[in-house]
């Protein structure tokens, strides 16, 4: 992991409170970095908002990197007040990331929500390079929130209120493609009830899922035990450490359906 | 950077610039973002007889200035430590302080026992004796003088290292506690442990911390920092270490002002875990351009009264 | 409005929004900037049984998310506020809680004597037992659970009137202290009056306070004041007023969910003096658009333990 | 007091670290300032800065009022990052003012440094607009920190190293003018140890002074009771309140030399 200061290249609304930033980073871009992986903003130049803000890695070209992000609350908007031009602190890249294992058989399904969104995108991108075909469900609750045109027919959009796409959350379309294809591969970014039940589904249909999930993080790097998520199995003793608990920040954010448990 | 050197005890210390217990780890994750070789001390992450999960998440949230934390002592517990870690600290370019927490007295003793029993280059102990988050995690020797006096004297009876007592500042009088330590035989305290907090999401109407209160640290209790370390440099005659929301050289300085021999970073690492070593460099110019040395700034606040 | 009324004791105050003492003068100083009617109460400055010219300057400084104050009691004494302020209550658009502080039980009694002696609509008494900068300010009944419950027991037995107690967060278990205030027969307590802090300016090493340490408010203090609140919720059978860093409507449904049956608005006013009648409207948009009272909210906070 | 949200029609850097911001504020204005009132600016959005900042009125044209401000720390140098357009939270006028007595014979001696420098430059142009022969001292450590340039003989800048103008501090000009011009009425704003100075010079020589003083304030509108400065001559009494302090938000910033006590 790198810390280093970018310029900014651009700074854009791209959608309804969805903002895309470029920053030049060329140390943590000649790490090349793989969908999935992370980085953490220093955002509030005050002590307001001590912590940085971990942001997953949208893709990048050159020296530039990319990030997809959501205005939630101040940090975030404080970030849209950045122009071309201002620097920002930034350490990555961090975290594992989606495991590609190349196999002949089964299929790619890519499922993405909210803040979830960029990494997926990423992959799908990777995917659509290594000319592989795969399938892409994007969900949301609304129409205004979709900020992608899909570019095939194996990019699915879904709506909760049926305004854009098919109606409904992204479990039935994953179903129907677990139903329809022989063999899928599972990879989820999304918000926890989502990626709840891709588990589910994934583990009662015995598909391979890798699931990107989000804690709290005060450091992103491994430094204070904050981002625990419990593991799904793991053999309960009267003392242990890291046996029931593994770090997101840096085992993960990227774990298999079934090492993780949400509850 | 000969104007940075202090002592404690009969331990001299590079310079005053300490990382603070369960801010930076073990001190060997993050050699990547900073170079530990400049800091004066790592205090490790508390350290506990058995190896500990720690409590459920939410473990962390932030807050204006600061964050609340309610990591529950997680640490893989003293013979992993012994057996994983203590090799890694030969020849380790910066002193090294285990902190201790226990839930007995009997606990700390049997760490501080192991830690004597075998032969390593760690310093000295900070003991824990006041995390708000683990409901054995020492707060029932932290807020009592005598509890703190009995401790501190069996531990003191087991070691010839450096023993420093870390102190809570959520009781009515931090002096009295203070002055338990010392009496008992402590080379230094340490000051302050998180105060206690908690943190609603007024959205969701869920507490933000698993465990309901956490411990808040961060540049929000500076204040509260300082005047605990006043009052302690004013009532102890063992030195104080300052701790408490330090995030530049400025606050450096106002530790030592209010009288703080030596002082420990600790939330602002996760903003930048070089930090630290920034403060080194920066102290350094400030002692060369003020022709002082850090030491000589000791409790030196002017007060009107 | 309807749905923000609240009670206590016997008392219903249109919404739970009031102004905390030494905040907001004594509620006459301000009209230009503000409609106080729009507040569910008034907390005047603390009154003793002297006028008090207060501590000497500097009184006040900022700190990050917060400021610290040492003011020292200044105000008019019973006397005087008797004469000058209390025809300008009659017909007053709100309630006016009289804050009282002294430096001995005797001078809190005669303070409240004096004021049942006068016919007065003031509503009732908030007890500050937990000044920290004067050396008499109460700040020994309020670390003192014995003393709480003697004092509060006399000054029960002399008014009919809302009698509420204003605990400290400068102890090592507050709900000791609030539960002697209950079992002596308050009505209420509120909670939490400022932290004990210090300042110093590095570049001129003076303390930025004249009494070195002064008190910690603002929003830097709110995850002390909620755990503190929470903790008295779960512990007393009275209800709690809620202070501590509350700036806006979700800090408003924060205190309410770690089970304040009312709050209070401090260093905030500083600011913004119109922000108390600001929050008002906002709660009252919030409990209507989520169809529920404010009282609906008390002690829901969803806890994972 | 008014409590007005402004309209910032310009912030323009005027001299090293010295600034000027012109906001629009009818009402504001409305009240008809004076030279010696403030207002008091929310200048950080977020709390990490949570007290306002009080600043002298430097003039009003129109609908208009101008603050001219050193930067400082955190708060000053987030205003400088305002521009044209952004609005800001003012409330004002507050405070007394420097009291113009007409009289037929003495004549006015304005003296200035740092931060006092605006609101004694207004009641110079004041006092210019009247055609009032009066003498304007402005004080600094050295040229850089000068930002005006005199416009008639009786406008004198003095530098503690001699970069510009007379060397040496404010001080023996003044005590100059005093023994040249029979009967001197003094209008003084600047640092502290200026202030006691001119104090003890005015005492000494019996000329009428008016200073205008500087305190922390919390609120600047009489609720904190925290910007008291002692009165010079008062009656000791056991119990007393505000005999032995003033507030400097509401009974100053503007004192009579007489009536306060820089100890
Ligand atoms: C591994 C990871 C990758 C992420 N990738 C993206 C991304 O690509 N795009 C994007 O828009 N968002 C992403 N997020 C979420 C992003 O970090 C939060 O939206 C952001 O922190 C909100 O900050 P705020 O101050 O605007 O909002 P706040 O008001 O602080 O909080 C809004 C929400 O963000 C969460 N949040 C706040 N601080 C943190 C933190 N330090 N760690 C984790 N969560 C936090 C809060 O729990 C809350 O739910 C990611 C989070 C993680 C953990
Ligand atoms: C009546 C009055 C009129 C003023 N007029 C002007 C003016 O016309 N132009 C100008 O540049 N400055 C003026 N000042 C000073 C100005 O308020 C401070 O420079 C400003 O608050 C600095 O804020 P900061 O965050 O940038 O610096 P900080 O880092 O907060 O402090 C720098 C200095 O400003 C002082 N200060 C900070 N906060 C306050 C406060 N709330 N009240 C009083 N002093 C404070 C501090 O004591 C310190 O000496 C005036 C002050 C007063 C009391
Ligand atoms: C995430 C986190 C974990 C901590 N863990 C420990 C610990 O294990 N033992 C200990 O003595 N103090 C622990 N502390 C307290 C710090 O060492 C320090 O006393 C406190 O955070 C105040 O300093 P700060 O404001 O600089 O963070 C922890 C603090 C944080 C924020
Ligand atoms: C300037 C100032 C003066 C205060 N004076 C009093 C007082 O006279 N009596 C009292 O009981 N509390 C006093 N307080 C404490 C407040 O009423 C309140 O308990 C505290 O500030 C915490 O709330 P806040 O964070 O909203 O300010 C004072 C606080 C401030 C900032
Ligand atoms: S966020 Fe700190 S360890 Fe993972
Ligand atoms: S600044 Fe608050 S009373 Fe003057």
């Amino acid at each position: 992991m790198i810390n280093e200061s970018g310029r900014i290249i651009s700074n854009l609304k791209i959608a309804s409170n969805i903002w895309r930033l470029d920053i030049q980073l060329p140390q943590i871009v000649a790490k090349r970095p793989h969908p999935g992986q992370f980085v953490e903003l220093l955002i509030d130049r005050s002590f307001a908002k001590p912590l940085r803000r971990p942001m997953s890695i949208a893709g990048y070209t050159a020296d530039v990197l990319s990030i997809i992000y959501k205005t939630f609350g101040e940090a975030t908007r404080i970030l849209t007040t950045k122009i071309a031009g201002d620097f920002i602190d930034v350490i990555g890249p961090l975290g594992n990331y989606f495991e590609l294992i190349e196999d002949d058989y089964s299929t790619p399904v890519l499922i993405a929500g909210g803040v979830g969104i960029p990494p997926i995108l990423w992959l799908h991108q990777e995917l659509n390079r290594q000319k592989q075909k795969h399938f892409l469900i994007i969900g949301a609750r609304t129409k205004a929130e979709h900020f992608i045109t899909p570019d095939n027919e194996n990019t699915l959009l879904t709506t909760d209120d049926g305004s854009l796409g098919i109606k409904g959350t992204v479990i039935p379309v994953l179903k129907k493609i677990i139903s329809n294809v022989v063999g899928t591969r599972i990879f989820a970014c999304g918000p926890e009830p989502m990626l709840k039940s891709i588990q589910k589904i994934a583990l009662a249909t015995k598909q391979p899922a890798q699931l990107s999930i989000e804690s709290h993080m005060a450091c992103g790097v491994g430094l204070c035990q904050g981002c625990v998520i419990k593991r799904r199995n793991y053999q309960e003793t009267e003392h242990s450490y890291q046996v029931k608990y593994v770090l997101v920040c840096s085992d993960g954010p990227v774990f298999k359906a079934g090492e993780i448990d949400f509850d | 950077m000969t104007n940075l050197t202090i002592k404690i005890g009969q331990t001299v210390f590079k310079n005053p610039v300490f990382v603070a217990s369960g801010t930076f780890g073990y001190g060997t994750e993050i050699n990547d973002l900073t170079d530990i070789s400049a800091l004066g001390a790592i205090i490790t992450k508390s350290i506990t007889l058995h190896p500990r999960e720690g409590n459920p998440p939410p473990r962390t949230i932030e807050t204006l200035g600061g964050m609340i934390n309610s990591i529950g002592l997680a640490n893989m517990g003293v013979d992993n430590y012994i057996r994983d870690m203590l090799p890694l600290y030969h020849q380790f370019p910066t002193k090294i302080i285990v902190n201790i927490a226990g839930s007995t007295m009997e606990e700390y003793l049997q760490v501080l026992k192991k830690f004597e029993s075998v032969s390593s280059n760690i310093t000295g102990y900070e003991i824990n004796i006041s995390c708000p988050n683990v409901k054995e995690g020492g707060m029932a020797f932290g807020v009592n003088a005598d509890f703190t006096a009995r401790l501190t004297e069996q531990l003191r009876s087991l070691t010839q290292r450096l023993l420093i007592v870390k102190l809570s500042p959520n009781v009515t009088d931090i002096t009295q506690i203070g002055k338990a330590a010392q009496r008992a035989g402590a080379d230094a305290v340490s000051a302050i442990n998180t105060l206690v907090g908690m943190s609603i999401d007024s959205t969701t109407r869920k507490s933000n911390i698993y465990t309901t209160y956490g411990g808040l640290s961060g540049p929000a209790i500076k204040p509260v920092a300082l005047a605990c370390v006043h009052k302690l440099f004013l009532k102890l005659k063992i030195p104080v270490i300052g701790i408490g929301g330090i995030t530049n050289v400025s606050d450096a300085i106002e530790f030592a002002l209010a009288g703080a021999v030596a002082f420990q970073v600790g939330t602002a690492n996760f903003r930048d875990p070089d930090i630290g070593r920034k403060i080194v460099y920066e102290l350094d110019d400030y002692c060369t351009q003020n022709n002082l040395k850090y030491s000589d700034l000791k409790g030196q606040v002017i007060r009107y009264q």
